[in-house]
């Protein structure tokens, strides 16, 4: 007879406000095959768990049911203590009490009898559990980056320096990302190109780093520890040994008017072109699509002047395959843009840019070498007018979030006009001022006060242009929404962070889940912010949320502490969660009949065909079995067995239709 | 009949085949399948219109299997079940000789499973006009009656497993019925049981069943048990386009899908 | 049926529905308590003789839910469920069993509006249609020696 | 396919012009446009401040005469009727038991199946892809297109163009070779019900409609909704009184500018009721169209 | 005891059986039911049909019936409770219209379950059956009941058997001590009639096919013989003969329990199956095919003579009948009985 103990949370009174903890207690103490039943308070704290650890020991308990929060919370925690009472861990179970019951129930004889039913359902799964050791997988200690903005490139010299192997994966030209078209940064106001090229050189040069930059992910199959990953490294048109970067080519290339993705199409760049001075790699990429020897076959003048000879313009697009443990993901955001706001006239007047569009203006770098000239005519504007939550925040827009970093770079960009235009006048329209960071209130503060930017608390309600000026019509609400109107040279809209590009294809390659935005979702909100759901991937950066750079570099090192620890030990070991298929005594081998209809099913391809031959060799049966390195035990083979010959251990037949049999039968 | 006669002779000399299954004269005016082994006994083998046991089931029959290769006669039902049966790879393609019977009972030889695919993709494989009649008239009934009209039927039955054991798609050797840890299905013949068990046997036929008919005549009750494999035959028919014995190689409907499958229930 | 409780029970995907309901509840969306979960890692795993076996043991409304196509953490566990639920709900169609009783959904990890918005209106059909009576009729049917 | 139309209370009255203009345009097309049998008021703003049962039925009789009348589709040039029929529709299909309801009120069965055209979208399905053939003079004129607030909002239930910056009316404009202003004012309010109680409010407002549009050299502003029409057209001293200068640029419905490029007289298209005379001055015809 | 002749006419059989069910006593009688013949409970004769040769199914239901509770467990944290069959509550059964052969099944039956352990449920439901057979006025291909010892108007096994004759009405033979309980308690039924009457005028002609002796004696010699190959191949092990076989006592048992409460379950099982001897450890001693149907004979033909001295056939052909592959026992036994001549 079976020895289970069931322990009942009250967590504080989240669940004890609506279900009669002791009841559940006391009418589970009567179910066959239960030997304790208690109810405590905080099961979770050291005392609760000590209380189950005790409780072990004493009763000689060979199942334990712990009914309080959601497993996908605490199973691992009562788990541990389980197993440090000496009992297998996998015959302990949760039951849902709280998210799946008394948060959702009012107080209620249904609530408890809930609970009950529940519990003696958990009861019932647990005595048909059997004891599962951990499978022992190795661990290739080689971690990918995916993103090489300032995310990527802090989490990939973390696991780089704790002495491990990383490949790093940039789809553009050169790493950077956004933090490297930025003029200076909140709230110290050093220029980002400063603090950043050092990092983006020691990536370069780093020993244990190899940088594929113009390159994606292709597929990524596997798990934890052992994935395979294909890597398109897009074709450069360039030898990058042979290139030593001297610029030659782009300066004498004939076409030199494409519009430059780097300057946010402000600045014009050639057709064999570096994306910005200090890029790293610093070699050229030819863009096919308006290189005119991809288009009409002419040209080739770079390929004449080339010191080196270092043109390809034959090179393939090149797939790589390589081993990898472990995956982060700092595909970091992007600057809504496009005719999102009509009223505004972005993408119809000229002088209506994006904040990422000033940053490009205010940066030495930039088309306009630091000066603040308007796109329109190069006039220095007397008048700047910058618009906050451009679409963040508006449930009508589509985005309801908060973007986070507005607030401080609107204000950081007001400063930099005043501090460049000393007679202009900056005018900021806002709602709320969140500059919760540190020394992020002083920042805004020095911006309003020494600056002079004029901050108006409303929102505008159209920019229209009338003779040259461009008008901006909104209201102030701290004057009793007194209708204001300013005639501005430019305006800058702080527009919403969206998540990148292709984040959502991406997300479906590596198997992780994303929210409605398309930003990739966390495993736990607050306890699991760097992890996500699938094993052995981690997110860092703006991928996850938007997120200024602070935040985004603490998360890079958090991402890289998570790997370290994959990488700490030779083996990883794996939840014994896995499926697998019968064997019997000769000579039926198994009740496996070798339809092997389980095969295509498997998306691991962890079903093989193995040959049963007798001692002289001749074949007796094929019959499917499954590598338990592979299987993620989905389960889906189980359920399509016909002859039931699979079964997957913590979710056996024999326990999932006893649970039902429990659940309905009270 | 003589080409097909002639044409087993042939076979049995040149030691081709080690045995022929066919049909014969069975006692009281019945046929009962035949197994060929000798040159001289071809001439028992018959083919008329009361020839309708799938004799494919023969092919992985244990003893049949260890005879060799063998050949069998097949009409158009036998010949689906070749393929469907070896696309769950219990059938190797140089384990039989299909000698096919057209629906105007000519000989027609397939040298290849692929041949023997490119005959079938031109013949009609839709379900019989007189099932097909009797499936619309149950259709059309509410489901309370629907629910009447099969568990009266089902509630016949005596469980004696006839319909699995004479359906050749039914090979496998401890049957889930069989299996009692759990017991999935209660063994004995309660009208709820034999529910289950129906269910759960059309469910495993679905996207497999030739639509041969033997299930429903093994049964000693005389339960139209086959409407239910033939319900699955149309609706896979009708949702993927896709008919069981079709060719060797095709993924079975149940362990392939498209990421386009339209259904109209999902919430 | 005024004071009638159906009793519903509801196969999820650990993933999504799980961790859905779960939102649910850190949201504190009040929900019928007539369901009540049982996990599955995929919706893959969930067998139709689950289903069948429900109604025997006096469910009165079966939900099944998972991730939505495309978002299954195993890739492709939901897509073969699907084919899976369209085959078993025709099937069940033809033999007569109530399948307007089974309600199949697809709710993510951030829908847990939809799981709530789910549980309340299927619990209210259900409790329309009331008990599932003929099939527990059937199923408490002792086996009859009448064919002697 | 039978076209319904709901002409409305304005069209029968003070806008006579723009129900002969829809009729004579319809008509060059050779489409047949027939009232709804035995039409009520649709309750326009009056019914829905008071009474929302009201407010919900007034329409659903209209819609359900119109899909008892078996026509499919239903024009409604009136901004306002538009805009009250459609949001009713949108309502009473959310709710099964409002809509049971409110066919026992009108006594009527109601399907809200029919779908509801606004002028623009009857010219864009049935008149746009024939008029660069049809046309005779073209209307080469530079023109301010004025939406107004009914016609785009409230855009989750209308889904109509966009509502913040519309450029349908601009693309039909430009079908017929006029050169449509970019400006500020396409959707700022013209004053509307004001036009009776507060016409000098009715001034300022529409004033800086047409002060916009006259500064930018439109020399003809088009509308598609009668009130929009009265107020820029009809209370034109009021405009001049508030603007204390005189403004002569006609005012036209969509309707009554294609007319003209595809040659209907002046005197069908009703031009000669304006207040404000619309006397455009002949422009010598481009040699080749160009059609943007 | 010696055979009293009765006449009873087709009204007073009627009243006979209301009198019968009166008594609490269930009434089986062959029904036909989509064009299916088989044993039902009737409550007036007009259900009882005639134009039949035999039932599908065997009457073996009323003692050895296809699925049975054999005990009761409950258990509680504390105990197991096991509650066996109520002995009494098993139903005074009349089995009216039964064929000789099939009443003669019962003989083989009872030997085997009573031969060494006393199965006291089988032997409470036979005790607790009267039968009133119906001797056959016709015979079809399959029948050779004469070749087993047997004959249509054969008395052994019935405690009344009815014989139709030509006027309509029926010669009732008193066979045993509770066919005389029956006539003597509705003695007003039934009427005298002269010895003279000849039953033989009114029986079928059912030719002997093979000399049952002969094999019995010889059929041993044929274990190894090729015949037993030959005659399985087309078998395909579905078990429907051991089910409609009035003398196949075969049971399979199945515990049912969901933790609280379940009982112990009999349900019958054919030697047809596959997994009939299949042991746990994986071996199967009869693996193949031709071994199961050699089992399957022999141990009607030569296990159980030399055991309980009955022959486990009565030759009533419902194996033959149910078969789907047309594998037919007389002709195979023709052939066994040609075989072990030579």
């Amino acid at each position: 007879m079976a020895r289970i103990g069931v322990f009942v949370c009250h967590c504080g009174e989240n669940i004890s406000a609506t279900v009669d903890c002791e009841k559940v207690a006391s009418v589970a103490s009567g179910f066959p095959g239960v030997a304790y039943s208690t109810s405590y308070k905080y099961m979770c704290s050291d005392p609760g768990q000590n209380l189950v650890k005790d409780a072990i020991k004493e009763y000689k308990l060979d199942g334990v049911v712990v009914a309080a929060c959601s497993p996908r919370m605490h199973e691992p925690t009562f788990r541990r203590a389980t197993a440090e009472a000496g009992l297998n861990p996998y015959l302990c179970e949760m039951a849902n009490l709280r998210e799946h019951c008394s948060w959702v129930h009012d107080k209620v004889e249904a609530t408890t009898n809930k609970a009950i039913d529940t519990v003696r359902t958990l009861v019932e799964k647990v005595k048909r559990n059997t004891p599962l050791h951990p499978i022992r997988v190795p661990v290739t200690k080689t971690a990918l980056v995916i993103g090489g903005g300032v995310a990527g490139i802090q989490a990939a010299l973390d696991i780089a320096n704790t002495g491990h192997k990383v490949i790093m994966v940039e789809r553009d030209p050169s790493i950077g990302g956004h933090m490297s078209q930025l003029s200076e940064t909140f709230p110290t106001l050093d220029c980002s190109q400063c603090i950043l090229t050092p990092r983006m050189v020691e990536i370069a040069q780093h020993p244990n780093i190899t940088l594929y930059t113009y390159a994606e992910i292709e597929s990524l199959e596997g798990f934890i520890g052992n994935f395979k990953v294909k890597i398109r490294k897009k074709s450069k048109s360039i030898d990058e040994k042979a290139c030593t970067g001297c610029g030659l080519c782009s300066t004498k290339c004939p076409t030199k008017k494409i519009s430059s993705e780097f300057e946010q199409h402000l600045g014009k760049r050639p057709a064999i072109y570096v994306p910005f001075p200090q890029a790293v790699p610093n070699k050229p990429v030819i863009d096919k699509e308006n290189c005119t020897y991809y288009l009409k076959g002419k040209c080739r003048i770079c390929e004449k002047v080339c010191p080196t000879k270092a043109i390809r313009f034959d090179q393939p697009d090149e797939i790589l395959e390589v081993e990898i443990g472990a995956v982060v993901v700092a595909t970091g955001f992007d600057v809504k843009e496009t005719d999102f706001f009509p009223e505004y006239g972005y993408g119809k007047y000229k002088d209506v840019i994006t904040g990422l569009q000033f940053e490009r203006i205010a940066s030495a770098s930039g088309p306009t070498q630091g000066m603040i000239r308007r796109p329109s005519d190069g006039e220095i504007p007397k008048t700047v007018v910058f618009i906050k939550c451009a679409g963040s925040r508006d449930p009508a827009k589509g985005i309801e979030y908060c973007s986070k970093i507005c607030c401080m770079y609107t204000a950081k960009h007001a400063m930099l006009y005043k501090h460049k235009v000393h007679d202009g006048n900056a005018f900021v329209f806002y709602m709320d001022i969140r500059a919760g960071g540190k020394n992020y209130e002083e920042f805004v503060r020095r911006a309003i006060t020494e600056d002079g930017a004029q901050y108006i608390r409303g929102r505008v309600s159209k920019v229209y242009e009338k003779n040259g000026k461009l008008i901006v019509s909104g209201a102030d609400t701290l004057l009793g929404s007194m209708p204001v109107e300013i005639e501005a040279d430019l305006v800058v809209l702080a527009t919403a962070s969206v998540a990148s590009k292709g984040a959502e294809e991406l997300a479906q390659k590596l198997h992780i889940s994303y929210d409605s935005y398309k930003f990739f979702s966390e495993a736990h909100p607050k306890l699991k912010p760097v992890e996500t759901n699938t094993g052995g991937i981690f997110l860092a950066g703006a991928c996850q949320a938007p997120k200024d750079i602070p935040e985004s570099v603490a998360m890079a090192s958090g991402a890289a502490v998570k790997v370290a620890v994959l990488f700490s030990n030779d083996e990883l070991t794996r939840e014994p969660i896995v499926a697998e298929v019968n064997r019997i005594a000769p000579p039926m081998y198994s009740t496996c009949v070798g339809c092997f209809m389980c095969q295509p099913v498997c998306p691991y391809q962890a079903i093989e065909r193995e040959q049963i031959k007798d001692r002289s060799g001749n074949l007796i049966k094929e019959l499917a079995r499954i590598n338990p390195g592979l299987c993620q035990g989905c389960g889906t083979c189980v359920a399509l067995c016909r002859s039931k010959s699979i079964d997957l251990h913590g979710y056996t037949n024999n326990q999932v239709l006893a649970e039902v049999v429990a659940l309905l039968n009270d | 009949m003589d080409s097909i006669r002639k044409k087993v002779t042939e076979l049995l000399e040149s030691g081709a085949v080690k045995v022929v299954i066919g049909y014969g004269e069975g006692s009281d005016n019945n046929v009962k399948a035949i197994f060929v082994r000798k040159p001289q006994d071809a001439s028992k083998l018959i083919y008329d219109e009361r020839c309708v046991q799938n004799l494919a089931f023969y092919l992985m029959k244990h003893e049949v299997k260890h005879m060799g290769k063998r050949g069998v006669i097949a009409p158009l039902s036998v010949m689906r079940t070749v393929l469907q049966v070896a696309s769950e790879c219990q059938l190797k393609e140089d384990e039989v000789v299909v000698l096919g019977i057209t629906s105007e009972k000519e000989l027609v030889e397939f040298s290849n499973l692929k041949e023997l695919e490119t005959y079938i993709s031109k013949s009609d494989l839709s379900l019989p006009a007189k099932e097909k009649e009797i499936m619309d008239k149950i259709e059309a009934m509410s489901p309370a009656e629907r629910w009447q009209y099969w568990t009266n039927q089902l509630s016949k039955c005596i469980k004696c497993y006839a319909c699995r054991a004479a359906c050749p798609m039914c090979y496998c050797i401890r049957c889930q019925v069989e299996c009692n840890q759990p017991q999935w299905i209660t063994a004995e013949a309660t009208p709820m049981g034999n529910v289950e068990w129906h269910l759960m046997r059309a469910m495993h036929l679905a996207g497999r069943c030739v639509n041969c008919g033997e299930c429903a005549r093994s049964c000693p009750m005389e339960i139209p048990i086959n409407l239910l494999t033939y319900k699955t035959v149309s609706m896979v028919k009708g949702n993927f386009e896709v008919y069981a014995g079709a060719s060797s190689t095709m993924e079975s409907v149940l362990s392939s899908y498209k990421s386009d499958d339209k259904e109209n229930f999902i919430r | 049926m005024a004071d009638f409780e159906p009793k519903i029970v509801a196969f999820v995907c650990n993933w999504c529905t799980y961790a859905g309901a779960d939102l649910t509840g850190t949201s504190r969306i009040k929900y019928a308590p007539n369901v009540k979960i049982i996990r599955f890692p995929c919706t893959g795993r969930i067998d139709f003789m689950l289903l069948m076996k429900s109604f025997a043991n006096g469910a009165d409304g079966i939900i099944v839910s998972g991730c939505h196509p495309n978002d299954c953490h195993y890739t492709s566990g939901n897509f073969h469920a699907r084919r899976r639920w369209m085959v078993f709900r025709d099937l069940a169609e033809f033999m007569g069993i109530d399948v307007n009783r089974v309600c199949f959904s697809w709710v993510s990890a951030a829908e847990g509006a939809k799981w709530a918005e789910i549980v309340n209106t299927f619990t209210d059909e259900v409790r329309k249609r009331g008990p599932y009576k003929e099939y527990i009729d059937l199923a408490k049917m002792e086996h009859k020696n009448v064919i002697l | 396919m039978k076209i319904g139309l709901y002409p409305g209370c304005s069209l029968k009255g003070s806008s006579r012009e723009y129900n002969e203009s829809v009729n004579a345009l319809a008509n060059a097309f050779d489409i047949t446009l027939e009232e709804v049998p035995d039409w009520n008021c649709c309750g326009a703003t009056a019914a829905h401040n008071l009474n929302h049962e009201l407010s919900l039925s007034l329409p659903a009789r209209i819609l359900a005469l119109a899909e008892q009348a078996g026509m499919e589709m239903l024009v409604i040039p009136c901004a306002a009727c538009y805009s009250r029929l459609t949001i009713v529709q949108y309502e009473l299909n959310q709710d099964e038991e409002l809509k049971k309801k409110v066919s026992e009120i009108i006594e009527m069965p109601y399907l809200g199946n029919i779908k509801i055209l606004n002028v623009i979208q009857f010219i864009q399905q049935f008149i746009l892809e024939k008029l660069p053939a049809k046309i005779k003079q073209p209307f080469n004129y530079k023109v301010a297109c004025y939406y107004g607030c009914l016609l785009v909002r409230p855009h989750g239930i209308l889904k109509f163009d966009r509502p913040e910056d519309p450029l349908t009316m601009d693309e039909a404009m430009k079908a017929v070779g006029a050169d449509s202003i970019d400006w500020a004012f396409k959707v700022e309010c013209c004053g509307a019900g004001m036009s009776v109680a507060r016409t000098d409010v009715v001034g300022k407002l529409s004033g800086s409609i047409m002060k916009d549009a006259v500064d930018r050299g439109a020399e003809a502003i088009i509308v598609a909704c009668p009130m929009c029409h009265s107020n820029l057209d009809m209370r034109r001293p009021d405009i001049n009184k508030a603007l204390s200068e005189k403004i002569t640029t006609p005012v036209l419905y969509i309707t009554q500018a294609l007319g003209l490029a595809v040659g209907i007289d002046p005197k069908t298209l009703g031009l000669h009721r304006h207040f404000v005379p619309v006397n455009l001055p002949k422009k010598e015809i481009q040699t080749q169209m160009e059609v943007k | 005891m010696n055979i009293e002749k009765k006449l009873i006419k087709p009204a007073s059989l009627e009243k006979l059986v209301i009198l019968l069910k009166e008594e609490g006593k269930q009434i089986f009688a062959p029904v036909k039911k989509d064009n299916l013949v088989n044993f039902a409970e009737i409550s007036t004769l007009q259900e009882m049909t005639e134009d039949y040769i035999l039932t599908v199914q065997s009457a073996k239901s009323v003692a050895f019936p296809k699925v049975e509770n054999l005990f009761d467990i409950k258990t509680t944290k504390e105990s197991i409770t096991l509650t066996d069959k109520n002995l009494n509550e098993i139903p005074e059964i009349v089995l009216l219209g039964a064929r000789p052969c099939d009443a003669a099944g019962f003989d083989s039956l009872n030997a085997i379950f009573t031969w060494d352990y006393i199965d006291s449920i089988f032997v409470e439901r036979l005790k607790k059956v009267t039968i009133i057979g119906m001797s056959c006025n016709k015979y079809d291909a399959k029948c050779f009941c004469t070749s087993m010892n047997g004959n249509p108007g054969d008395t052994k096994g019935s405690d009344i058997l009815l014989t139709k004759t030509n006027d309509g009405n029926y010669l009732a033979e008193i066979i045993t001590e509770k066919g005389k309980g029956i006539a003597d308690k509705h003695s007003s039924l039934f009427e005298s009639i002269s010895d003279t009457i000849d039953k033989n005028k009114f029986i079928a002609e059912v030719p002997v096919k093979f000399d049952l002796k002969q094999i019995l004696e010889n059929i041993n010699k044929s274990f190894e013989s090729d015949l037993w190959v030959e005659q399985s191949l087309r078998c395909i092990s579905c078990g429907s003969c051991a089910y409609v076989c009035p003398t196949c006592a075969c049971f399979d048992i199945q515990d049912i329990y969901n933790g609280h409460e379940g009982h112990r379950k009999r349900s019958w099982d054919s030697c047809g199956f596959g997994l009939f001897t299949l042991h746990t450890s994986g071996h199967n001693p009869r693996e193949v095919q031709s071994q199961r149907w050699r089992q399957r004979v022999m141990h009607k033909f030569a296990y159980m003579p030399d055991r309980q001295q009955v022959v486990g056939c009565v030759g009533c052909g419902r194996c033959s009948r149910a078969c789907p592959v047309d594998m037919n026992l007389k002709e195979h036994l023709i052939n066994l009985a040609e075989e072990v001549v030579k």
